[in-house]
């Protein structure tokens, strides 16, 4: 299992904060579209994405206990 | 615990108490407030979220590369989330530093650098609709998926 | 009472107080600091010394020179006298402006015309004796007796 | 009368920190020449003049009632 976390209009749209989905040995790429179309989450282009609470990039294979967090652009400050 | 994510108002005395130090001659600490006009639109109220573990670490590294570019420096950075309203406080960065010219560089330098990497995120509310803000740099495309390399 | 000299500790949140505005989204504060060490020589206190009622006018005076060159400021100057210890705080400058850049010009502004313009004098007490500091900016020389019109 | 300000070391030499002169009609420059025979005050080359709380020239004429200053480079900030 890992752990999937959604912010700002994510959540929104998502409905939710946080789920857990059998994902292990998926790339976030892989991970995102078949999020993309359960969600019909759009504008996944612009969001990164961390593992572990660092920036990870889309080739990123992802293991049993992840937890991955989508970032849209961020407007702290 | 120079580096928070917080629900409560921020305290100026506390967040100058943390970079206080025999060596420095300056503190900055810049302020950042709930505007209520940007762009002739008027804001009603800001809701903040954060990813708290990830911003938390990441305000310390902003803090970790102001040492390495300016040593002698020590940084403290808090953010503040949830709903905010106008004139309430959203950050505060507290820089010192032995001369007063590092203390501004360092401090403008880690407020670029919030608005790069840091997950935060602002929720405008005006009187007819709401938006989740996206980063005010306008550098909203990551092709590759993350920061470019430079950014991290 | 946004332009001031006092014998008393400075507060930062009131300092921050004066500045706040519906209009402004960004606050810096620069704090200058009594420090330790300067060229190797340990300071253990010093004696800050000002001719207050012209010192409080030419406070106000960079203030209106910073809404001149930066509409829509506030700034708020409080510069301690009397007999300061390490680490304690000397002066304090607050601006306000609606975007952060402006904001930390205005502050520099403010400091370097402190140091060319304010009449305050700062004597340092060392372990082997005591000295007042002339200008900071080393350009001790008026030979007309007063700054050149550009200073003043 | 005009009432004469010291500061900073000059008042550590004069020993004043306020002195009342009859010096009206003098510039500045005729004023600090007979000062510092007077006090055997040092540097008045560096020394800048203020008549009531604003910055003056050495030509400038004293007028009854006047407050002159003298300010030695100052440290603030």
């Amino acid at each position: 299992m890992i752990q999937v976390h959604y912010f700002a209009h994510l959540r929104e749209v998502s409905g939710l904060e946080v789920e857990n989905l059998e994902a292990a040995g998926k790339t976030i790429a892989e991970l995102k579209e078949m999020l993309s179309k359960k969600y019909h989450l759009a504008g996944f282009d612009t969001v990164m994405t961390a593992v572990n609470e660092e920036f990870a990039d889309e080739e990123t294979v992802l293991q049993e206990g992840d937890h991955v967090a989508f970032i849209p652009p961020v407007s702290g400050g | 615990m120079n580096f928070q994510i917080t629900k409560d108002p921020i305290d100026m005395n506390e967040m100058m108490d943390k970079v206080t130090s025999r060596n420095a001659g300056a503190v900055t600490l810049f302020v950042g407030t709930v505007r209520e006009l940007t762009k002739n639109k008027k804001t009603l109220y800001l809701i903040y979220e954060a990813y708290e573990a990830m911003a938390v670490k990441k305000l310390a590294q902003i803090g970790d590369e102001i040492q390495l570019k300016w040593p002698e420096t020590k940084v403290a950075i808090t953010h503040r989330v949830g709903k905010l309203e106008i004139t309430d406080v959203a950050v505060v960065i507290a820089v010192s530093t032995p001369h007063r010219n590092d203390a501004y560089e360092a401090n403008r330098y880690a407020i670029e650098r919030i608005k790069e990497i840091v997950p935060i995120w602002k929720k405008e509310h005006w009187e007819d609709g709401q938006e989740w803000v996206g980063n005010q740099l306008e550098t909203v495309a990551y092709p590759s998926g993350k920061p470019e390399e430079s950014d991290l």
